[in-house]
């Protein structure tokens, strides 16, 4: 799974992009922001608060609930400032 | 169309271009947004606008065909800069030309409203305190959500 | 700025002029209004605008000077052309520039909507059937009346 | 009184302007009207119907009761078009 951060989450958890193996008990988006918090505190630090995360599954935005598996491109990021 | 683009544009060529020979154009309605420097403890010497590339020319893409859906638009344009811009450069260009100005007037206004809360854009600030990233502004979900009501 | 005249004007010149040096601006809004053609039947070879001078200035400084009362403007911009026009040419711009993107926005649907309803302008078109003069939309009083109600 | 007429009220009036002394017992628009109708076929067939005329008295829009005297700047046109 290809994992990309954006603005101020790249910079805590101090990568833009990652190729992550998902373990088979991960299924959903919510499993995936847990299983990258227990990575280390950089990952816990800037997942830290969901109200200001947003995550989108092979470029559409989706709810904590959405599946996810090998091969999808998921990125993590802050609500969007552009315009 | 959709552009995002580092380079700056030149907005009467592009609205010119818009309703180039389309004679059925009564009305183009844009909007230009620029970066501002509020002054005061607020100084900002620049941003740096980051973005999602693929992502952005998806999410522009289907909003444009949503307001394509709703409105009789002849033709619009979106373009959005990225990098490094400074207080008073173009960050991004909005247009709608329509038979009817009611429907380039609204439909513009779509756009940017829903640009703004759906195009993967972010921005950081060079501030006298160093980096600042943008907040997202509830604002904005509240312009959106006129769009989303009872109303169109 | 009112501007009413029988020459043509550069759009992106004048948008460009509204926000110039001012770093406050955040968005500059705008109407362009052209002469259309729908062809069939409706075919239009060009249309002459009439104006009453003096009272049209007057008119168009009132109206600007009520979104100003209403709006956070830095600036706004109303040309208005007069005279025979082709299709395809520009009739009217309307630029507002302000802090505030939805300022902008409104105060720029505000201005197109009370000028076409106020302002001494009347169009008559060449037909093949010769000069006809153009009906008032009751669509245009309906416009305007969104801005008369308690919305603002 | 300068009197102005625009659009087709011009062309079936037959003229743009023209100065009127107004009869003393003509003291509101709705009077004024009715006085110049009497002048002519023109006149009559051009301010035939109330629902497409505006009056602009010294520039400003007014309605039937409003007062008119000598001196005046009065309009006559049609709804207006531009824009």
């Amino acid at each position: 799974m290809k994992l990309l951060y954006f603005a101020w989450l790249r910079a805590r958890v101090g990568c833009a992009e990652e190729e992550v193996a998902l373990p088979p008990d991960i299924t959903d988006v919510a499993g995936l922001l847990d299983w990258l918090r227990a990575r280390g505190p950089g990952y816990a630090a800037a997942l830290a608060d969901p109200s200001v995360i947003r995550v989108a599954v092979n470029q559409d935005y989706v709810g904590p609930e959405h599946a996810v598996r090998d091969g999808d491109e998921v990125a993590i990021f802050p609500p969007v400032t552009g315009g | 169309m959709i552009r995002v683009q580092r380079e700056d544009f030149d907005v009467g060529a592009e609205l010119d271009r818009l309703a180039a020979g389309n004679h059925r154009v009564g009305g183009i309605a844009s909007f230009v947004g620029l970066v501002r420097d509020l002054g005061g403890g607020e100084r900002v010497a620049a941003l740096t606008l980051e973005h999602y590339p693929g992502m952005t020319e998806k999410k522009l893409a289907e909003i444009e065909l949503e307001a394509h859906r709703r409105w009789p638009l002849d033709a619009s344009l979106i373009i959005h800069r990225y990098g490094r811009l400074e207080p008073g450069d173009r960050i991004v260009l909005v247009a709608t030309a329509s038979p009817h100005r009611e429907a380039a007037l609204a439909a513009c206004h779509f756009l940017i409203d829903w640009l703004k809360t759906d195009a993967p854009f972010w921005k950081s600030e060079e501030t006298p305190e160093g980096e600042r990233w943008v907040s997202a502004r509830s604002e904005d979900d509240k312009a959106k959500r006129r769009w989303t009501g009872g109303e169109q």
